[in-house]
């Protein structure tokens, strides 16, 4: 593995609260190279901003218990100072958020705001700072930069938001760039868009994204290798091909089948997922997906409150599932077949 | 027109133990406001009837408080405040005043300006008052006939003074012709119209008075009217020097003739006074100028007052209406601040009249009725109770008016919860033996007349009487509903709770406005109960002609009690307040008719 | 997007067609006041006559009623005596019959029954106790009340958040008369640190004018700075979870910028509109401190009026009030554009 | 599939107004801008939705998709006569309820109900499931055959939820359960037309499917008509007959489903589909590589002052002069195929 840029182990980050102790993290471990793309898939409540949160240390000043190891360029970030992490913040690590109005401070000008983020980690003056994030306004797409800069953030269009968030992470050169959600707030054309730029800009500054988001489409497209969260816990991780080919969680499994898809007519009947995502405050024993599994009776069998490893269902390829491999083929086929006939049942009802 | 409106009060005087005090006592050394009292330590009521802490040492601050400003104006010309005419004599003359002393003596009029009391001419209807030579303004200048002649030449502006009494327009002469036909329709054309008006038309100046030398006043009325003193020894007859007139602001500084002169003065805030360099004591032996500061301080908290009080940051608190409930408990319940304080008759007395022309009230039986079936201790104790409310009363007019006799027709000391058989007897001589329905008026912003209407209700309807409540504002009570006749009969109004303080302590300065029929007027009527009994009405008529103090007295004896025996009023209680008075205070008293202490002659050690 | 407007700039727009509403607004409260006080009492049944009996002494004859009618023009139409009243502010007015005339010199708010005086320099003599009072008392609340919101908030849970939102609790509940007494038994009767609390003009004494303000100052402030305290925790509270505060950590900014940079100046955005409409209502909080403090300001003037029934004092306190009220909003708008960028349009 | 229903409303209406329960023509709402230092003048309009024309037949489902400020909500809003139109007209059941008064609208309400995108805010928290689902029954006082209570019990069960939670309160559901209780309410009144602005948009991947096949099982129970509003054009796909395609609040293209996304004719439909992201990754030499799609450059104009003639001219690669001077009008290139283009895409080939 060369050229490892972030190195998360076991990363847990707990909760305490008076209901009890929410897991909101629990066990997570993923390698990031430079120039790659990570892509962090899950339902809201499944720990992937917890997670994106706890990278950039975030977590500081809240109740949080953090343990596991998270090495940045091989510096443990986990128990380092908040001064430390601090400094790491905006210069070598940065991120964006999902909504960039209310992630914009309405009361200071998008250059000014820019240029707070290039001060606070460079010993220039003002005017410096201003001429760089100018510039770097220019380099996210922005036209004449020089007077939208001294624009406040509601003078500009949602589109042009995220291009400011992003032209801000940049602003100090980062290594590694957090994404969270970055296009759930944008239309479908400003979408592309925004994934075109952090495509290039990746290509031009060789860093390591992380890309959190619970579109498929998105990290389809982005995502060299891609981690499927589920109530805190590693489900899935593998590369893109992989995981979107031959899915081994019947989460996975499910999300794909749940999924309307503009690009195929097959699925004329969705199959949903059964229930709802569980509570963090009690997730379900074992398997913590098994309420809503059909597959829950086959647990090879382990019992059925084991939680299950996470196991190489292919090279480089971990899911966490009681499974059998025979299993998995023979009820992922069954799947597909059955998604098939619940569009003809439809049709033939439709006509009828 | 005669009392001074609202609570503002605390008119006349004497405690029930000064009734008992004879008449006459240090008669003509009206001057002895230090010395001619007799003298006393401190002690629970000391006050009521001698000098505390006599002493003419000079110096020092001495500060009033009021909780609100001064109730009208300090315009001697323009207020009808008892407080007000007692302090008016720190800064003005009047022709003449009450003596300073303690006691039924300070009920006596005595010269003030003028040399002796006004000499009577022309069967009654030309009054002459020589005044002392040798007074001067607080600018030096010597005070002449022609400037209380002024004085009395503003009263008749009613639209720049409006709120003191209307004696004198009518009781002088006529203008002439046109007015004396006017004045009989109520109106005022052809009138003198005041000197504004007057001196830049033509300068023809008030016919009634004259001044035929710079010493001389001389008054002409329409008719003769015997308590003519008394309306002289109102602040309106103190000397106003025509060119210092300043109209409506003449308030802001009245130009002094008595020991004390304005040196500031911001309405409803403060006013500050200082020595007139000019006084002359000897002139003026109702008056002292002992501190050599008086400021009075106004809208002061009224706990705050009490407060300053009691810790001696102020050692007078202006109306003279008796302490707050807190401060009396303290004061009553503490030996030693109790011997500080008085507790005298106001000369308010409250009561309510039950009116003649109301069904089934128009029965004198039905009057009757309620005047045993009421509770007349809780009525007191509406009122406050003994110290703060006053005594139970049971005749028309308090003790401190001069002539006045105990009597108690209805059992009100007697049987003071009520005589519920007599009650029902007279309601079965009225034809009413079940009860019947009336309404009771009152002043809904005044507590005590709220609690007193309540406790009403519950006595009468102990005899099947069913009272309807009936609160109305103060400002409007006798403009627009109880002293108006109509609305009265309209809606069946019987009862009607009110007070009064005479404007001078005899019986016609008592009775006339709230008893005489000739005084019942359509709008802002006085006589709330509509008594037109002729027997009444020509007592007090005979008061302008007669001279003789043991007659007068006779009368006023025999009006309260043909009013009691009309059943008209139903007296509450004779007004009493709780003073207190500080330790440095020196000669202090309560001068009787005011109810309050004496302010000209205060001092500290 | 803004729609990038053409001239006149638009705060300027803006502002002048504040003004121009808020002079509309002053002569809609001014009417709606007049109303209230000459023809209510009319529809009520309440005749001239009656109405100026009540500015007489007792036993008022028919020919002073009419003397005062006419000198207070009460006899005349409403409209008309609307129409002189508003003559009277931009011109002054004359009263009284006769030659010898009341002079009230513009701007004439009225004449004082009671105290036959005109009103305007009546309550412009009791505006420097109010402004003395209230300036003080504003900048106490307002520094206290924000610092205490924000360490409580930065705190929360703690026993400093506990004790002190306790404490604001009680401001908020207990009446100025109540805490006022207790503060002038304490400190100005049992120990006498704040004596005789008395006004003396700034001018005057600078020193004295502060100590004897201090107690009133307290109390008034008190209860404003318990309310901006909760306000303030409040606001913080809310604004610390927004997301542009995450952005700025995420910066990498130092707490501290972050907290007063970002934080506070957003909190403080409601904490000034609030402000501005408190000093506006201030009235209220003064006229219950004056009353307690014996102090000579507008809200003892408003209470002697209102126990006098003076018509004409209630009517020029009313309208100085919501003349304050009105500016103060403008000026909350105003502070608001420069504030908020977002307002300015 | 389904049988061709009438597509447009104008004089091409297919069958006649008579078939269609719902007909617009020429459908306009215009907000006015005003501006002045005393008197306000009205300066120009904001045009939301500019002579909007289509029908739905009963038992069909329209899909209305287009991005942020194309007039998709205001149209819906317009349907339902929460906002007055400002020209053209509306028949419901042939009836013109273009400017009904509300009073007269009262009982319509029965008949036109509208699901809302956000089940959090507009569900009344004080309320019980059973309070809010029958509010609708008491307010038009209708009288039910068991009562209201068994009424609504039905209607809980019929949108999946739990009869027994009648006395719950909204915030002891999960999001997904949250919309199914709004649409319960909306069903409460057996409307016939029911208007639902982005029903599934807020709600996590694995629930999405849940609603929408409720949606489309209700549809086949109750035979209700739907006018679906989405942004999400895989959604759109999935659940309607019809699509029409909005723009800066005129409709550009107006088809059958399959028609329309197998062959898009106008030019922002085409990009519109092809910046949507697909759940398949695309690799060469195991690299990832970027998709093929049209990017369109800038943002969608201000609605305030939009483009002359064809509203699309400013971004469109194939714009000519006459896109700048003539507008297009929406016509019928090929049977049921409505497009407002002077140079259609895919004409060539056929479509299906």
């Amino acid at each position: 593995m060369p050229d490892t840029l972030l190195d998360v182990a076991d990363l847990r980050i707990h909760f305490p609260t008076s209901d009890g102790l929410v897991k909101a993290v629990d066990g997570i471990s993923f390698s990031l190279e430079r120039g790659q793309t990570l892509g962090i898939v899950g339902e809201s409540g499944s720990g992937k901003s917890v997670t994106s949160l706890g990278i950039m240390g975030l977590h500081h000043g809240t109740n949080a218990q953090i343990t596991g190891h998270i090495k940045l360029d091989g510096e443990e970030l986990v128990g380092a100072t908040p001064g430390r992490v601090r400094e790491l913040r905006g210069s070598k690590m940065a991120m964006i958020f999902q909504d960039p109005l209310s992630s914009l401070h309405p009361y200071y000008t998008i250059g000014a705001q820019i240029a707070e983020a290039y001060l606070v980690h460079n010993q220039v003056g003002k005017k410096v700072a201003h001429k760089h994030a100018i510039d770097l306004l220019g380099r996210v797409g922005i036209p004449q930069p020089a007077s939208r800069a001294d624009d406040y953030p509601h003078q500009f269009s949602g589109g042009m938001r995220q291009r400011a968030m992003i032209a801000m992470a940049l602003s100090c050169d980062p290594e590694l760039l957090i994404a969270d959600e970055p296009t759930t707030a944008l239309d479908v054309t400003v979408q592309a868009q925004i994934l075109d730029l952090i495509w290039d800009l990746q290509q031009e500054y060789h860093s390591a994204v992380i890309i959190i988001t619970h579109d498929l489409g998105v990290v389809a497209e982005l995502s060299d290798d891609i981690l499927v969260m589920y109530a805190g816990r590693m489900a899935e991780y593998g590369s893109a091909e992989d995981t979107f080919d031959q899915p081994g969680h019947p989460y996975t499994w499910g999300l794909l089948a749940s999924m309307p898809r503009i690009d195929e007519a097959r699925l004329e009947r969705l199959v949903p997922i059964k229930g709802t995502p569980p509570s963090l405050i009690n997730v379900p024993s074992g398997c913590a997906f098994h309420p809503r599994c059909r597959y829950a009776g086959f647990t090879g069998g382990r019992s059925q409150t084991e939680v299950p490893e996470l196991r190489e269902v292919s090279p480089g390829h971990l899911a966490a599932c009681h499974l059998t491999g025979d299993q998995r083929r023979k009820f992922r086929t069954e799947l597909v077949l059955e998604e098939t006939e619940a569009s003809t049942a439809r049709m033939t009802q439709g006509e009828a | 027109m005669r009392t001074r409106k609202t609570i503002g009060l605390a008119a006349i005087g004497a405690a029930a133990a000064l009734a008992l005090a004879a008449c006459g006592g240090s008669g003509g050394s009206g001057g002895s406001g230090g010395g001619g009292g007799t003298a006393t330590k401190a002690s629970f009521n000391a006050g009521v009837t001698h000098v505390v802490n006599p002493s003419n040492h000079k110096g020092g601050t001495l500060n009033f408080a009021s909780s609100s400003g001064i109730p009208d104006s300090a315009d001697p010309g323009n207020t009808y405040y008892a407080q007000m005419w007692n302090l008016t004599r720190l800064y003005a003359m009047p022709l003449m005043t009450y003596a300073s002393c303690p006691g039924p003596c300070g009920l006596k009029v005595v010269p003030d300006l003028a040399t002796g009391p006004g000499v009577v001419s022309n069967n009654g209807l030309t009054w002459t008052y020589h005044i002392q030579p040798n007074v001067h303004f607080e600018d030096g200048t010597l005070v002449t006939s022609q400037d209380v002649k002024y004085a009395v030449e503003r009263t008749f502006d009613r639209s720049k003074f409006p709120l003191g009494p209307g004696y004198y327009p009518s009781l002088l002469a006529p203008q002439n012709a046109t007015c004396a036909k006017a004045m009989a329709a109520g109106k005022t054309t052809g009138c003198y119209p005041g000197p504004y008006v007057d001196r830049s038309k033509n300068l023809m100046g008030l016919n009634a008075v004259q001044t035929p030398n710079s010493t001389t006043v001389v008054f002409h009325l329409a008719k003769p009217f015997a308590d003519f003193n008394y309306v002289t020894a109102i602040p309106q007859s103190a000397p106003v020097p025509p060119n210092k007139d300043t109209g409506a602001n003449y308030q802001l500084h009245p130009i002094s003739t008595g020991p004390y002169m304005f040196q500031s003065y911001q309405i409803n805030k403060q006013l500050t006074m200082v020595p007139n360099p000019h006084w002359n004591p000897a002139t003026d032996p109702n008056a002292k100028q002992l501190p050599s500061k008086i400021v009075l301080t106004f809208n002061v908290n009224p706990n705050d007052v009490d407060n300053r009080l009691l810790a001696g940051d102020i050692q007078v608190d202006l109306p003279g209406t008796g302490v707050q409930a807190a401060a009396r408990t303290k004061i009553l319940t503490s030996n030693s601040l109790k011997a500080q304080s008085d507790n005298p008759v106001s000369g308010f007395e409250w009561f309510m009249t039950l009116n003649n022309k109301v069904p089934p009230m128009n029965n004198i039986h039905c009057r009757m009725a309620v005047e045993y079936a009421a509770n007349k201790t809780n009525n007191q104790t509406a009122y406050g109770g003994p110290y703060a409310g006053g005594t139970i009363g049971s005749t028309a007019a308090p003790p401190n008016v001069v002539g006045q006799k105990h009597f108690d027709l209805y059992e009100a000391t007697t049987k003071s919860q009520g005589d519920l058989t007599k009650a029902k007897q007279q309601l079965q001589a009225c034809g009413h033996p079940n009860g019947f329905s009336t309404g009771i008026t009152y002043r809904s912003d005044r507590p005590k007349e709220v609690s007193v209407a309540q406790a009403m209700q519950a006595a009468l309807a102990r005899v099947g009487i069913k009272l309807t409540l009936h609160g109305f504002p103060t400002a409007s009570y006798t403009s627009n509903f109880a002293g108006v006749p109509n609305y009265v009969h309209s809606h069946d109004l019987g009862i009607t709770v009110y007070g009064w303080a005479p404007d001078w302590p005899d019986g016609y300065g008592e009775f006339y406005y709230i008893a005489d029929g000739a005084a019942i007027s359509p709008v802002g009527n006085t006589n709330l109960g509509e008594l037109n009994d002729p027997l009444v009405n020509s007592l007090l008529g005979k008061f302008a002609t007669e001279n003789s103090a043991t007659v007068r007295n006779s009368y006023t004896s025999q009006i309260d009690m043909q009013i009691m025996k009309d059943a008209a009023f139903l007296p509450i209680v004779y007004a009493k307040a709780l003073l207190y008075r500080p330790s440095n205070l020196t000669n202090v008293y309560v001068q009787p008719f005011y109810g309050m202490y004496n302010y000209a002659v205060l001092g500290l050690k | 997007m803004t729609a990038r407007a053409p001239a006149p700039h638009p705060v300027i727009t803006f502002i002048v067609r504040r003004l121009i509403a808020t002079v509309f607004l002053l002569i809609v409260v001014s009417m709606i006041t007049f109303a209230i006080f000459f023809l209510l009492p009319r529809l009520a049944g309440q005749t001239t006559r009656g109405l100026a009996s009540q500015y007489i002494g007792r036993n008022p004859t028919p020919a002073a009623v009419h003397a005062i009618e006419q000198q207070l023009g009460l006899d005349a139409p409403l409209p008309v005596q609307y129409g002189r009243f508003l003559r009277g502010i931009v011109l002054g007015e004359h009263f009284n019959a006769g030659t010898s005339k009341a002079y009230c010199p513009p701007p004439c708010f009225g004449y004082s029954f009671k105290n036959q005086q005109p009103v305007w320099p009546m309550m412009v003599s009791g505006l420097p106790v109010t402004i003395s009072l209230a300036a003080g008392a504003a900048i106490l609340w307002l520094v206290g009340g924000v610092a205490i919101g924000v360490i409580s908030a930065l705190r929360r849970g703690t026993l400093f958040d506990r004790f002190s939102m306790g404490v604001a609790l009680a401001g908020v509940s207990l009446p100025i008369f109540f805490t006022g007494l207790i503060a002038l038994e304490l400190f100005s009767y049992k120990w006498p640190i704040f004596p005789n609390v008395q006004f003396v003009p700034f001018t005057q004494n600078p020193l004295l004018w502060a100590r004897n303000l201090v107690l009133p100052w307290i109390v008034l402030a008190f209860l404003y700075a318990a309310l901006y305290a909760r306000l303030t925790r409040a606001g913080m509270l809310e604004t610390m979870s927004e997301d542009y505060i995450r952005t700025a950590r995420a910066k990498g900014l130092p707490e501290r910028t972050v907290i007063f940079k970002h934080g506070l100046r957003a909190a403080l955005t409601p904490i000034v509109t609030i402000f501005g409409m408190d000093i506006g209502l201030l009235l209220g909080g003064a006229i219950l401190t004056e009353v307690t403090f014996s102090l000579h300001g507008l809200g003892l003037f408003t209470v002697e009026a209102i126990q006098n029934q003076d018509l004409p004092e209630i009517l020029g306190v009313t309208l100085l009030a919501a003349f304050f009220i009105v500016i103060a909003n403008l000026v909350v708008d105003v502070l608001y554009a420069v504030v908020d960028p977002r307002v300015r349009r | 599939m389904s049988t061709p229903v009438s597509t447009a409303g104008t004089a091409g209406a297919i069958g006649g107004a008579g078939d269609a329960l719902l007909e617009v023509t020429g459908l306009t709402k215009h907000f006015p801008i005003t501006r002045g230092i005393i008197f306000r003048q009205k300066v120009g309009a904001v045009q939301a939705v500019d002579q909007v024309d289509f029908s739905v037949a009963p038992g069909q489902t329209l899909g209305l998709v287009g991005e942020s400020g194309c007039g998709k909500t205001t149209t819906g809003r317009l349907l339902t006569r929460l906002l007055e139109p400002t020209g053209g007209r509306i028949m419901f059941e042939g009836r013109d309820i273009t400017h009904l008064s509300m009073g007269k609208m009262r009982p319509l309400r029965r008949d036109i109900q509208m699901i809302f995108q956000d089940p959090y805010s507009s569900l009344n928290p004080r309320h019980t499931v059973g309070g809010i689902v029958g509010a609708p029954l008491r307010l038009q006082k209708v009288k039910t055959e068991k009562g209201i209570k068994a009424t609504v019990q039905e209607l809980l069960e019929l949108v999946g939820l739990n009869p027994e939670h009648y006395n719950r309160y909204p915030h002891e559901f999960s999001g997904g359960q949250r919309q199914r209780i709004g649409i319960a309410r909306t069903l409460a009144l057996r409307p016939k037309l029911i208007v639902a602005d982005e029903p599934v948009s807020a709600l996590d991947v694995s629930i999405q499917a849940q609603v929408i096949n409720l949606l489309e099982d209700l549809q086949n129970e109750l035979g209700l008509t739907y006018v679906v509003i989405a942004h999400d054009l895989s959604v759109v796909r999935h659940i309607s007959d019809h699509v029409a395609v909005m723009y800066l609040g005129k409709i550009v293209e107006l088809a059958g489903r399959d028609q329309l996304y197998a062959a898009p004719r106008h030019p922002y439909t085409v990009a519109l589909m092809s910046a949507v992201p697909v759940p398949a990754p695309v690799r060469v030499d195991g690299r990832r590589q970027r998709r093929e799609r049209i990017r369109l450059s800038g943002d969608v104009p201000s609605p305030l002052n939009p483009p002359p003639a064809c509203r699309f001219h400013t971004r469109c690669w194939k714009a000519q002069e006459v896109c700048r001077t003539q507008e297009p009008p929406l016509t019928e290139l090929i049977p049921g195929h409505r497009v407002a283009c002077h140079f259609p895409e895919n004409t060539a080939a056929s479509a299906e």
